[in-house]
């Protein structure tokens, strides 16, 4: 490539503070349950009040939407899924659902979410779904969500969702160069998808390599670089939740957070310990004392 | 897993060599973990295509065990973690491991959704918040007529779409009157429908819990199938918020897993997980 | 795995024979233009006579479609593209067309047939068209493809195609384990696709590689052993079309084809030569004399 | 490509070694098909994401020579190969080559249909049998009222959506009268709609032949902009069926690729497809 290419790669704040406007009008943040979610990403906007009129939270959101939702940044959750799998219930999430009407929350499901991205992305208008979710109680809960037509081919009445196009992704691949090809070194869950289908990605990664790695093996790129708007380099910027081939969740520290936010004021220091207070990574790695980060930093192929 | 028990991040490795959890003993007890574990391999045949959402240590045994028994050409699709055919090498606690990618294929998430919801499995596992007489099952929450919510849960995620993944097999790690109600506050997943009954839809066709073994009518109602060892007929009733049917004989004990069976799923979990889980 | 896993490697005729009806409802093969085409598999099927009621030609069909018309052995085309790209048009199909009405043709689009594919795959009784396609010749030519629904969002109104699920795929992959997982060694245009959405895939390879390494490498997977009914293992199996980190197309041998196709009398003697009176691949390599067979049979890693 | 030439099937090869093509004289003359290359590379512009359809050789040429001056942060999707910001090394005559995978990273077919469906490119290269004037185009067939089908061609392919893909830029090999037709007979790519014309949707912004660029006038009716070298007005006005648009003063020749461009697409294009294109 040209040598007078334009580099992607910023650091954490000058990425979240340029490309985040300060209220976003959707949020989808990538991973799912506690693995390859971009919390160094997701903390950085905390960090800096960044508003989400709508956050949607699905295939399984965890972590990054618990946080958003106690901190108050968020007006409107479109749910699929919202907890810690083995680990139990979204405390937040809870609070905000169970406590206090602060938050509105439109119930969906992760299906009916994935076929509303996938028809943002394609340009559909909005997405058919198979029969089966008028027997659920999900489309008298949110009729504005799941609306009727009538099919054409044969009379039938179908539920239809309306396409999702979000605003921002944010999105964890282990590599990338920076140009902004990403590379997935284990799973990838929902987040190829959300990259080529938001309206701008900023891409978390645990190292950069270089533009010849990746020519070198086209084949293992997970998200082409035009999608990306940034590449942002963290060591350990999934952390708790885990990088496939980097390390696994901290369990630890996931259940010393569902400990924490099981009381508003527990969230609250956790939030400030955890969040507000780092000034950055490193500062919030210090923090986190359960981990020997230094056994962990060697290189992966 | 107990609550002092501390990993710590796993360092880089290469696909064939993965996280390793603290051994257990294995030649503890039979736990209900096991049994539930072998009662829903028992339920899979060979050819299946076994998809399974968060949380599920136990179908996942379930499938491996069947797999390496009974059902050599089952495939597993492995939830969150997209891993086909996992060869659970360890049995690892979230969908989403890395342990599962010692697998034959790995498919985005979304791939497994759309096998999913087209109809491409034969077998969903699914749990609830609260599971009622018919089937149905809430992921949702639980709340009065007012509208007030009482309990949050995580949301419906892919229940809505058990009737498109054939035989749903439905298992809670706890069973009280709480989690087994008369109906329940949502239906995120849809139980003894009219198309379940005429055969055109899949639905639940059993459903474990750590009392017992229970099925549905072809009429749609709750039935008890065999109640686990050590667990009276009493317990069940006393734990369920509904009237359950009963068999027309008294209920059998749940088999245990057979020594092979068990060897097995030691095997696949060194942590012993099927023991701390239920 | 258990040892007495069941394998689906079969040889071809047997592969053929069993898993495709005498009158199968719809075909969709894999490939694109001039590359990844089961040829070998196309060819088994005409040599066995096997109907075709709709073949859908999407994204871009080329000899295999082309082949199949011109033996008449398809009652209806749905067509995307049907053509052979720098090469020129379609021989047969021209002439089915233009001269005789003995086939039916619905005129349709690349994306939309795409779409209705993964209508069919994810269960969605129709797929929902971008705006734009009612300002095209399709929708007046083909109305009972493209129908009409009622945005419930907006009032709109949208061009919809009912979801198509194809009875029969045929695709390649470079490599497979005798349990079907399939590798694709260089792009996967749009056969991952198809695997995952069609009802029964027959899967041609190159080459068949250990269930070993297939665990070794997963990431590199690209259908799982679930989807294929069988694997069939042929020596360029593709050819004349290419199969990328193993062969070229054959430019001298489609021109051969285009030249002889041309008027119905060399179509069928085409047809006789190298598809109805070979007894098997070998045979067929034999005919095709333009290549040095033997230069290139070295091993892809 | 001489009819004569007489490539051999490529052994297995690893990534970076790609099929040679027989080298050719890259000192002749500046063809036909590098002006047109040269003149597409100038419509480009620095960071769009520019996608090609089939039979691409032209517009691959082009956005890769602009890559290589004035847009290097354009991205190129290199058509049904997947391949994305392909090195062109070397330009290969089919879109679905090996040779387009020496690259960034590889789509599955649907993805790129996806993006440009979806709004994600800049500029969509298109063709056609027929063009009219008002920038339709028929990728179909042609044919007289009553049915007739005259030319079978292969199809609307991923025409319709040009319009979702940004900039066209339309580009045949020949000029003649059956090319350039009052009204295409079916269209398979909408040229000026009303949406066009408020700007709302994308739509032809330039028409390159081997004989002229042409565009189309805000009232959406194809113009001359420029005539090839040795190319004159009445060349081209014989050679089009329908009325063109003339600019106001007389055309001025379409100029030359600089000595750098010429280099470059004869470096990228060692077997002189571009020679032999047009």
């Amino acid at each position: 490539m040209a040598e007078n290419r334009t580099t992607k790669a910023l650091d954490i704040e000058t990425a979240v503070s340029t490309l985040v406007p300060d209220v976003t009008e959707s949020l989808w943040v990538g991973g799912m349950h506690m693995h390859n979610v971009p919390m160094a990403l997701v903390r950085e906007c905390i960090r800096q009040g960044k508003r989400f009129k709508t956050l949607y939270a699905a295939p399984s959101a965890s972590l990054a939407a618990d946080l958003l939702i106690g901190a108050g940044l968020v007006d409107h959750v479109v749910c699929g899924y919202i907890g810690f799998e083995h680990l139990g219930l979204a405390p937040a999430f809870r609070r905000a659902a169970e406590e206090d009407a602060s938050i509105q929350i439109t119930e969906a499901d992760s299906g009916s979410l994935v076929l509303a991205l996938q028809a943002g992305a394609w340009g559909q208008p909005f997405a058919v779904l198979p029969p089966g979710i008028e027997q659920t109680s999900l489309v008298k809960q949110s009729p504005s969500f799941y609306r009727q037509v009538e099919d054409p081919f044969n009379g039938t009445a179908r539920f239809v969702v309306e396409a999702v196009r979000p605003t921002l992704a944010l999105i964890h691949c282990q590599q990338a160069d920076q140009f902004g090809n990403g590379i997935f070194k284990g799973s990838r869950f929902a987040d190829r998808f959300l990259g080529l289908a938001a309206d701008r990605v900023i891409m978390q990664v645990e190292g950069l390599v270089d533009n010849g790695q990746v020519l070198k093996y086209p084949l293992q790129t997970g998200l082409p670089g035009f999608r990306a708007a940034a590449v942002v380099q963290v060591n350990f910027g999934c952390h708790p939740t885990s990088s496939h081939r980097y390390y696994n969740y901290d369990d630890v520290h996931l259940r010393l957070y569902l400990q924490a936010a099981a009381t508003e004021e527990g969230f609250r220091s956790y939030l400030d310990e955890y969040v507000l207070q780092p000034v950055d990574q490193e500062d919030y790695m210090r923090r986190v004392q359960n981990q020997d980060w230094g056994a962990i930093t060697g290189e992966v192929p | 897993m107990s609550d002092d028990y501390k990993p710590v991040l796993r360092a880089g490795s290469d696909p064939l060599v993965f996280f390793k959890y603290p051994g257990a003993d294995s030649e503890g007890e039979v736990a209900r973990g096991h049994i539930m574990a072998a009662v829903m391999s028992h339920a899979l045949r060979d050819g299946d295509v076994v998809v399974m959402g968060a949380n599920s240590l136990i179908p996942l045994a379930a499938a491996r065990l069947a797999q390496l028994t009974h059902a050599p050409n089952l495939t597993i699709l492995a939830g969150a973690s997209g891993g086909v055919n996992t060869l659970v090498e360890p049995l690892a606690p979230s969908s989403g491991d890395y342990a599962n990618l010692i697998a034959e294929a790995v498919l985005d998430f979304p791939e497994v959704l759309m096998l999913q919801m087209g109809g491409r499995t034969d077998v969903f596992f699914a749990g609830g918040l609260q599971i009622d007489k018919q089937g149905n099952c809430n992921l949702a929450f639980t709340g009065n007529v007012s509208g007030q919510v009482t309990l949050r849960g995580p949301g419906s995620a892919g229940l809505p779409w058990a009737m498109r993944s054939g035989r749903a097999i439905v298992y809670v790690t706890s069973h009280t009157r709480k989690t087994f109600v008369e109906a329940v506050d949502f239906v995120s997943l849809p139980g003894a429908t009219a198309e379940w009954e005429q055969g055109s839809w899949g639905g639940p066709e059993m459903v474990v819990t750590p009392l017992c073994v229970m099925d549905l009518t072809k009429q749609g109602e709750m039935r008890l199938v065999s109640l686990h060892p050590g667990v009276t007929l009493e317990d069940v009733l006393e734990n369920t918020g509904f009237d359950l049917a009963l068999p027309e004989e008294a209920a059998p004990i749940t088999a245990l897993p057979s020594p092979e069976e068990l060897r097995i799923l030691r095997e696949l979990d060194p942590d012993a997980l099927l023991v701390a889980v239920v």
